[in-house]
């Protein structure tokens, strides 16, 4: 019943957070400057007429009451409005860009967790020894870097000095492949820089939460119990001290969605991988409002999924608040 | 004796805290009874002991007297009046007379002020000095008052850079600095190495005799209970289940509880403990009291109709009051 | 028998600011199956012994000198592969603060029967059925043993971790204020535990506690600390009765007793030294009513008052005594 | 905070805390290297600009991207201007959009938190549910949705990323508050007759405060990191010379294909060591403050 | 957590593993396929011809649709899906002559049905930007299946250069003109071009394949993919790694940087387009401008174009290519632009634009700022599209000549929805855009007259005697005559400065010549593709 009462309560929490970020999304974009009809329409030779009939259609002549009505409804229904660069639903546009943002940030969030983990553990483990200060320091150096800045080192050593890898894309168009292994061949080696790129931010900010949230918990009682029950620093490691240290892990992974994401728009820019992240530069950049809308809707909605699941993972996991 | 504060039938319910979608489904909210009817008198210059273990309500009742926790009950009387009908005004004028000492004085007291400011703060709230003069003389006097011989040396020092017992001794120079006529101490030595316990209690004591000020002592230690008071009351579960005089309690206990609280305390003389058939389990959680009288599940004297009907309290003897049906018949 | 023997034991922690001498010439015998009460006040070293006895110290500690014999054993320089053997199966140690020292995301049974394991080689049946057994003995209901420690009581969990410290049969348990956070009646009866169960295996017991009637309660044998060093060591009974140093003369003084006078003692004036910088000759000088000139040139002996029972006091020092004569 | 006699006792009292503080800050390694990277930074934020000039060489297009030489230090962009002339002059820009939009987080953060802490109930609640909203919304996305609808200025972009990064200050100052809420002290300041503002202003600020100076500090590194991204991603102002417009400019105009490696590398490295100058101060105050992490 | 932590080994292990297969797998496979890549940096929003707006999207439905007619190098106007055509002596009276036998890419057949509906439908749902082209003809027939003749209101200077493609019938018919106009994706477009739309990712790449049946010949090579790229840079590299094939509108600094590296096998093409950036100016008298009063006196205007360095501004801020502008319409059409004469042009001369300010009656300030007579200073912002860091450049540059001038200028750097919005509103001082210029002139001549304002017209320039010819050069069939006026024209909005036109702008286009051969330049001189026709890609040949 706990249990059950906990998920209800996230789960309002979550659907009042969704609801807030869809009125401020709502009033955002019409607190802009400007016209919105011209915004939306943009040409500049529409008669009259024809901007009536939008202003209609989208019931900008309403009150903002009925326009926000229309605006929910619209979203019940999946519309989530009309790029006007594309000419398509704005969801669809977001679908056809999905996969590869995933592929890109999934690929580098789980390598960066890995490998942020497990390096987190030793320096954590070697803490004061000169492998810990370097790490440590290099650590701090990755996280203090701006992702598009790594990029752009990234492709002019590797693509443009040496021409190892592809400039940037997901694939070369057009390109026949004789089989799915060359076709895998050459995604891989498109995907390469960027992932790298991407897991090289996230990797230093897992390794200082890692090692931080180790250190916290090597410094608890609980761990000079067992150290004093004669556990070996294997199993001290493995069994004692990393259960607990691994969860805050959970919700800074939930939490870091968010940097993610902001990541996910700097790397595909940089890398022109054809992703969500891209396709929100490029709506910024072609002021594509209906899409920016979307797009913001979108991303602001999985991340609070996911901190949703996270926060039920947790429970999940700690004991502590199970019951 | 003159009464200077009366307790009378006192509670405060806490309502533990749950999801909004849990009251919306109409599920009754659990109550936390921590005080659920106390009644007793304090004299002026008296000093009366509220003793018990951790969960017995002792300390909500203190600050329920002083309204630092709002009572859902029940009336509390200062000198007549009813504390819980003070408008603000009268709440602060009433704050000046009563004080209240707390347990730790390692947290007690706010860690970047300097002695002087911790001193001189309730008269700066309360508007009550016109010169700088005239301050810095009364936070000196209050430090002497409180045992610090060189006041004027520690105004500019930090708590942390006091011992333990000075540290004790600044906070009730705080409370001091107003002139309070009735002073809430919980657990004011608890934390203390023994070695300074008595240096405090005495200047407790001291106070009283020369100020008339009444203590409402709170502790969980009996023996400390009846060395500085006059009279002990004693509480479980959010009731007082004794109250006499400091002897009386301890020494012709009437209640089973407190003859087992008082065949437990400590002493390093002798060994009580390995002979004695103790009391079995913990207090219970105060959200869950049980029915009837509420010490009955770990009573070693219970009969059946300690399960069905609340005790009556009540004066046994002379000034000596007891809730437990043993003592009816 | 001897089950552990301390000789001069001196532990030092490194500070920025220097060395704090927390534990210095600090010498014990304990036989097999006694008690022994260590009491101090806050910071006079009790913990750092205990630390040290099982070599836990934190890492800016270390045993700067002495020894300690367990069954004559030297553990002083024992390697830690041979400790990590001999902690729980030869010591254990009941910590202070039991929510706090059993691993909050593991349940009590698996954080028992893991020693267990470790240490007698035990099946995973076999530990979990002797863990159920230990539930019983500490009088918890086996059936809780899958349970998380946030789901015990604050006795509970001092029992459970009785019931730990016991599991493989140690000679010798080390508990460092074991009962100071609980209730009276329940310190009562967690006292009344170990006493009975101290009786039933016959393990050695060091008890470290602030608590003076702890002490009488359930120790053979007390060594009262201050600043570091031992005041005085010796039979309970002798101790309490005829306390031969000042520091323990008012301490017991200090100590309310209902049986006695209903008026209040007269505290210790001062404070203790800070051990980083600690005072010259007897470090106690400064607090001491009787104190003479000689205590604040010159550490003191420790001087055999009569059948296991000393003290490190100057006026106790016949040599002293003649000398000024 | 510090109510003293006299102005002089006032002025003892500060020296003494800030000595004290001193002393313990100067044994951290660290904090002295963030300490020093950032005081050469706003050195050169100060009086940089007035040693250097940075304006388009109008006389000749030949001085059009030129790698460094004696003149030009670390060579020249697309109009002929002195590379490190632009980066002296971007730190001034890049510091304060971070310093100014720190200032507004730490603000909204400070006064949220302690209310919502202090206050507690409904009013907690209510604080809290926004400050989650904003604690979970993507803030890049947001940032630049925000930036592009009110154009790109420097007032705009100090507010957007200063309305964006307070919610996790406001977290952490809230659960410090509730826990100082609930010292005696406080209960005992209320016990002496004192107000609410009173108790916020004279114990729980003091005592939140050096984790709002730690803060500050952690967000002041994220800040000057959003500037850097807003501005390379095109939502800067383009006519104030930052090290992200410096960067957005770099890659616009082709410093890959001319291998212009010393436009794109030197604003990006200024960027780096003045995050981890914050960073590494905050590390250090971390330790300072929080005497659990000294004893390690 | 025992297991999964060996899970994990393993997941990483594996992740290893296929990278480095990644790394060491082949580079993209070379079929004998031949497939010209070209590279830019806008996207195709999209392939409904009546929505796109693009120069890019442009291209690709050029490549998709014909349209009558087309142009050669010499722009004279040719034959395309129209063999020939006369035009009665009125000249009201068009007859077009279609090829016979074009096929569309589903296999049907092309007639004048196709044709005369495609030229109904447009005219009569007023669909995108075509509807200029056809909204003048009173009647369409199609008298049999080669034949369409075209019926005008009044004979019209621009015939027949009528820019429509022409859309197959059969399948547009069932398109819903609403939707045509909006949400009509046009997915698969048939046409009866040389190249076909086969694949169409959005934002990305559009791939076409060659349509075999092409009326003129199938095209020689495979198929054209035209690729999008977030950055110039990416791009350039991309052509000198032999990525792409060819790259347009790349930006000056890329392309000075190529130029300057010169690689083997790469031509790099700097050649002029119908195009010129402008400083355009609100003059507009009227109480809903929110310009700066000002900016209406010529001599402000004057002086202002005085302190304009158009060489210093090409060779800094566009890397030296282009020509300095004047007029109009632009040098690449020869006939129709008008060349001033050196005592005409107002070149820069600061210190002639101190003497006209100063005569004007504006003195310096204490500032160095000068102010007009009733103490309003000469203060101007000037707004920078973000999308265009090249007119930033030159507004930077400015700034400095106008100081020393004494008029003030701030930069203000907005994006192009928003500068758009504020020009239809009239709130703004100065900006830097440009225009690119139809083969006939008509059309840029048309955004200065008095009727454009609030529609076309961004500087609201209105003068009677210029809206008078305007009229009648549209009716002027002789082209001699219509010379006349159209240089006329063009004088008068030169010396009225609405405009203070900058440069003549280049196309920049780098093409591998080591791949493909047979890369058409038209006009003559001019681009080989993003051009008036499409040339290139139907006589381009693979280099085996």
């Amino acid at each position: 019943m706990k249990m059950r009462g906990y998920v209800l309560r996230k789960l309002g929490q979550t659907v009042l957070t969704i609801f807030v970020v869809l009125v401020f999304n709502f009033f955002l974009f019409r607190i802009m400057p400007g016209n919105p009809v011209r915004i939306l329409i943009r040409n500049p030779k529409i008669s009259a007429e024809a901007l009536q009939r939008i202003t209609e259609q989208f019931g900008l002549n309403q009150s903002k009451f009925v326009q926000f009505g229309y605006y929910l409804r619209d979203l019940f229904t999946g519309d989530l409005g009309h790029s006007f660069v594309y000419r398509k639903p704005v969801l669809d546009v977001i679908m056809e860009k999905l996969p590869p943002t995933l592929l890109l940030t999934g690929t580098a969030t789980i390598l960066s967790i890995i490998i942020g983990v497990i390096l987190g553990v030793i320096f954590a483990w070697k803490r004061g020894s000169k492998l810990d200060v370097a790490g440590l320091s290099l650590s701090l150096v990755l996280y203090s870097m701006p992702s598009f800045w790594v990029g752009i080192l990234m492709v002019m050593l590797f693509a443009v000095y040496w021409p190892i890898f592809p400039i940037g894309g997901m694939s070369v168009p057009g390109t026949y492949y004789a089989t799915i292994w060359s076709q895998l061949g050459s995604l891989l080696r498109h995907m390469l820089l960027p992932t790298v790129t991407f897991a090289l931010i996230l990797i230093g900010e897992y390794v200082l939460i890692m090692r931080n949230s180790l250190l916290e918990v090597m410094s608890e009682d609980y761990m000079l119990t067992a150290r004093a029950k004669g556990v070996s620093n294997r199993n001290l490691l493995r069994r004692h001290a990393l259960p607990n240290a691994m969860l805050p892990m959970v919700t800074l992974i939930a939490m870091n969605l968010g940097f993610i994401v902001g990541g996910a728009i700097q790397v595909e820019t940089v890398f022109s991988w054809p992703g969500l992240g891209r396709l929100m530069y490029t709506a910024l950049m072609g002021r594509d409002y209906p899409l920016l809308q979307g797009i913001f809707l979108f991303v602001t909605v999985c991340v609070v999924g996911a901190n949703f699941c996270a926060d039920l993972l947790y429970r999940y996991l700690d004991p502590r608040v199970k019951s | 004796m003159q009464s200077l504060v009366s307790v009378d039938q006192l509670e405060v319910h806490f309502a533990v805290r749950t999801g909004f979608m849990q009251s919306m489904f109409g599920k009754e909210t659990p109550v936390v009874r921590a005080v659920d009817g106390v009644s007793f008198e304090l004299g002026k210059g008296e000093i009366l002991c509220l003793a018990g273990e951790s969960g017995s309500g002792k300390t909500t009742t203190g600050k329920a007297i002083l309204r630092l926790v709002e009572p859902t009950g029940g009336k509390v009387l200062y000198e007549g009046e009813d504390v819980r009908s003070y408008n603000r005004l009268r709440l602060r004028a009433f704050r000046q007379e009563a004080q209240i000492i707390f347990q730790d004085p390692y947290e007690s007291l706010n860690p970047r002020q300097t002695v002087f400011s911790t001193v001189a703060e309730p008269l700066e709230v309360n508007n009550l000095c016109r010169s700088l003069a005239e301050k810095e003389e009364r936070v000196a006097q209050a430090l002497v008052d409180a045992g610090l011989h060189n006041p004027r040396e520690l105004f500019l020092r930090y708590p942390h850079e006091l011992s333990g017992g000075q540290r004790q001794r600044l906070a009730i120079a705080g409370a001091l600095v107003l002139d309070p006529k009735f002073i809430v101490a919980d657990e004011p030595v608890s934390m203390l190495d023994l070695s300074i316990r008595a240096g405090i209690l005495k200047l407790m004591v001291d106070l009283r005799d020369k100020k008339g000020i009444g203590y409402l002592f709170i502790t969980h230690d009996l023996s400390l209970a009846w060395l500085v008071s006059d009279r002990i009351a004693i509480m479980y579960l959010g009731k007082i289940v004794e109250l006499g005089s400091a002897d009386k309690v301890i020494k012709e206990p009437l209640h089973p509880y407190t003859r087992a609280l008082v065949s437990v305390i400590p002493t390093p003389r002798r060994k009580v403990i390995t002979q004695q058939s103790l009391l079995k389990g913990e207090t219970p959680d105060p959200v869950n009291v049980p029915a009837g009288c509420r010490f009955h599940p770990r009573c070693p004297e219970a009969k059946p109709r300690c399960r069905e009907a609340v005790p009556l309290y009540r004066e046994v003897r002379p000034g000596h009051f007891a809730a437990c049906h043993l003592l009816d018949s | 028998m001897t089950l552990l023997e301390v000789n001069d034991l001196t532990t030092y922690y490194k500070l920025k600011e220097g060395r704090v001498r927390a534990c210095e010439g600090v010498s014990l015998r304990l036989e097999k199956g006694e008690a022994l009460g260590l009491v101090g006040e806050s910071a006079s070293g009790k913990t750092t012994v205990a630390l040290s006895l099982i070599k836990l110290l934190p890492e800016n500690a270390s045993i700067a000198g002495g020894s300690i014999k367990l069954d004559g054993k030297e553990l002083v320089t024992a390697a830690e592969e041979e400790m990590r053997k001999i902690r729980w199966k030869e010591i254990s140690i009941i910590f202070q603060g039991a929510m706090n020292a059993l691993n909050p995301v593991r349940t009590v049974g698996d954080q028992i029967a893991e020693t267990l394991k470790i240490h007698d080689k035990l099946t995973d049946r076999e530990a979990w059925q002797r863990t159920r057994a230990l539930f019983e003995k500490v009088e918890i209901d086996p059936d809780r043993v899958r349970e998380y420690p946030h789901e015990f009581s604050g006795g509970m969990r001092q029992r459970a971790m009785i019931a730990m410290a016991i599991a493989c049969n140690p000679r010798l348990v080390i508990g460092d204020e074991p009962t100071t956070a609980l209730d009276v009646m329940v310190q009562a009866q967690v006292l009344q535990l170990l006493q009975q169960l101290r009786e039933e295996i016959e393990m050695g017991l060091i008890l470290i506690t602030h608590d003076l009637s702890v002490v009488g309660e359930t120790c053979d044998k007390v060594a009262v600390m201050y600043a570091g060093q031992i005041a005085e060591y010796g039979p309970t009974e002798e101790v309490f009765t005829r306390p031969a140093h000042p520091y323990t003369r008012a301490l017991i003084a200090a100590f309310p007793d209902i049986e006695g006078e209903r008026a209040l003692a007269s505290s210790i004036p001062g404070n203790p030294p800070n051990l980083l910088y600690p005072p010259p000759g007897c470090r106690f000088h400064e607090r001491c009513s009787e104190a003479k000139p000689l205590c604040r040139e010159a550490q003191p002996r420790t001087i055999n008052i009569n059948n296991h029972h000393y003290a490190s006091c100057h006026l106790l020092d016949r040599q002293v005594k003649s000398c000024r004569a | 905070m510090l109510q003293t006699q006299t102005r002089k006792d006032r002025f003892t009292l500060l020296k003494k805390n800030l000595s004290t503080f001193w002393g313990v800050y100067r044994e951290n390694t660290m904090g002295i290297a963030g300490l020093v990277i950032l005081l050469f930074f706003a050195l050169m934020a100060l009086v940089g600009p007035h040693l250097v000039t940075y304006t388009g060489e109008i006389e000749g297009a030949e001085m059009v991207l030129q790698p460094p030489s004696a003149a030009h230090w670390l060579g020249t962009d697309d109009l002929g201007r002195d590379v490190f002339a632009g980066v002296v002059v971007g730190s001034r820009i890049s510091l304060l959009v971070g310093l100014a939009a720190t200032v507004i987080s730490m603000v909204i953060g400070a006064i949220i938190g302690i209310a919502a802490g202090y206050y507690g109930k409904t009013v907690d609640t209510i604080l809290m549910r926004f400050t989650d909203i904003f604690l979970v919304i993507p803030w890049l996305p947001l940032m630049l949705v925000m930036a592009a609808l009110l154009g790109p200025s420097l007032g705009n972009i100090i507010f957007v990323i200063g309305i964006t990064g307070w919610a996790g200050t406001a977290r952490i100052i809230r659960s410090q508050t509730l826990s100082i809420k609930e010292r005696p002290y406080v209960e005992r300041a209320r016990a002496i007759g004192s107000g609410d503002l009173h108790i916020m202003v004279h114990h729980i600020l003091p005592n939140v405060f050096p984790l709002i100076f730690a803060n500050t500090i952690l967000v002041a590194a994220v800040a000057i990191l959003s500037e850097t991204t807003l501005s390379f991603l095109g939502m800067g102002d383009p006519t104030r010379m930052s090290w992200g417009v410096m960067l957005h400019f770099a890659f616009e105009m082709g410093a890959v294909s001319f291998g212009a490696w010393w436009w794109l590398i030197p604003p990006g490295v200024c960027v780096v060591l003045v995050v981890l100058g914050f960073t590494f101060i905050g590390y250090a105050l971390d330790e300072v403050l929080n005497p659990k992490l000294r004893r390690r | 957590m025992v297991k999964h932590t060996r899970w994990l080994t393993v997941l990483a292990a594996l992740m290893v593993l296929a990278l480095f297969a990644g790394l060491i797998g082949c580079s993209p496979g070379e079929s004998d396929r031949h497939v010209l890549r070209v590279g830019f940096l806008r996207e195709i929003e999209g392939l409904n011809p009546m929505t796109i707006w693009s120069y890019q999207a442009y291209e690709v439905m050029n490549l998709n649709y014909n349209r009558l007619i087309t142009w050669d190098e010499n722009m004279n106007v040719v034959s395309d899906l129209a063999k020939e055509w006369e035009v009665s002596e009125d000249g009201l009276t068009w007859t077009f002559i279609l090829h016979e036998g074009v096929k569309w890419h589903d296999g049907e057949p092309f007639t004048a049905e196709d044709v005369k509906f495609t030229f109904e439908y447009i005219r009569d749902n007023e669909l995108g930007y075509f509807v200029d082209y056809v909204a003048a003809m009173t009647d369409i027939q199609a008298p049999d299946e080669t034949t369409v003749v075209i019926t005008l209101e009044e004979p019209l200077a621009w015939m027949p250069n009528i820019l429509v493609p022409i859309l197959p019938k059969h399948i547009w018919e069932n398109v819903d003109p609403e939707e045509a106009n909006s949400d009509y994706e046009n997915s698969e477009p048939i046409g009866t071009g040389p190249f076909q739309v086969v694949e169409h990712v959005t934002g990305e790449y559009t791939r076409m394949a060659a349509n075999k049946d092409y009326f003129k010949g199938a095209p020689k090579i495979d198929e054209v993919i035209f690729q999008t790229f977030a950055n110039a840079d990416l791009m350039v590299q991309a052509l000198k790694r032999g990525d792409i094939d060819a790259i347009t509108s790349c930006p000056a600094a890329q392309f000075k940087a190529l130029q300057e590296e010169a690689p083997e096998g790469i031509k790099l093409l700097d050649a002029m387009t119908p195009a010129f950036t402008e400083l355009a100016i609100n003059v507009w008298d009227d109480p809903a401008s929110n310009g700066n009063p000002l900016l209406r006196d010529p001599k402000v205007r004057a002086a202002m174009e005085h302190a304009i360095d158009r060489e210093r501004v090409l060779e800094v801020a566009f890397f030296g290519y282009g020509e300095t502008g004047s007029t109009l319409v632009p040098s690449v059409y020869d006939f129709w632009h008008l060349k001033l004469d050196a005592d005409e042009f107002r070149s820069f001369d600061i210190e002639k634009s101190k003497g006209i300010l100063e005569e004007a009656g504006y003195k310096v300030g204490s500032d160095g700022i000068r102010a007009s007579a009733d103490g309003e200073p000469l203060s101007f912002t000037v707004s920078v599209r973000s999308e265009s860091p090249d007119s930033r450049k030159a507004a930077e540059l400015m700034k400095e000549w106008f100081k020393e001038a004494g008029i003030d200028l701030k930069i203000e750097v907005i994006d192009e929805g928003t500068l758009t919005d504020r020009i239809y509103e009239g709130d703004f001082d100065l900006f830097i855009w440009g225009w690119f210029v139809d083969v006939d002139p008509s059309s840029i001549l048309k955004i200065m007259t008095t009727g454009e304002i609030m529609s076309w017209s961004d500087s609201f320039y209105s003068n009677p005697e210029y809206d008078e010819l305007y009229e009648k050069q549209q009716f002027t069939l002789d082209l001699d005559e219509r010379q006349e006026i159209i240089h006329e024209m063009q004088r008068i909005v030169y010396e009225d400065a609405p405009y203070i036109i900058l440069s003549y702008d280049p196309e920049l286009q780098a093409y591998r010549t080591d791949r493909f051969k047979g890369w058409v330049q038209n006009p003559a001189g001019g681009p080989v593709m993003f051009t008036n026709t499409i040339e290139t890609y139907e006589k381009l040949e693979p280099i085996n």
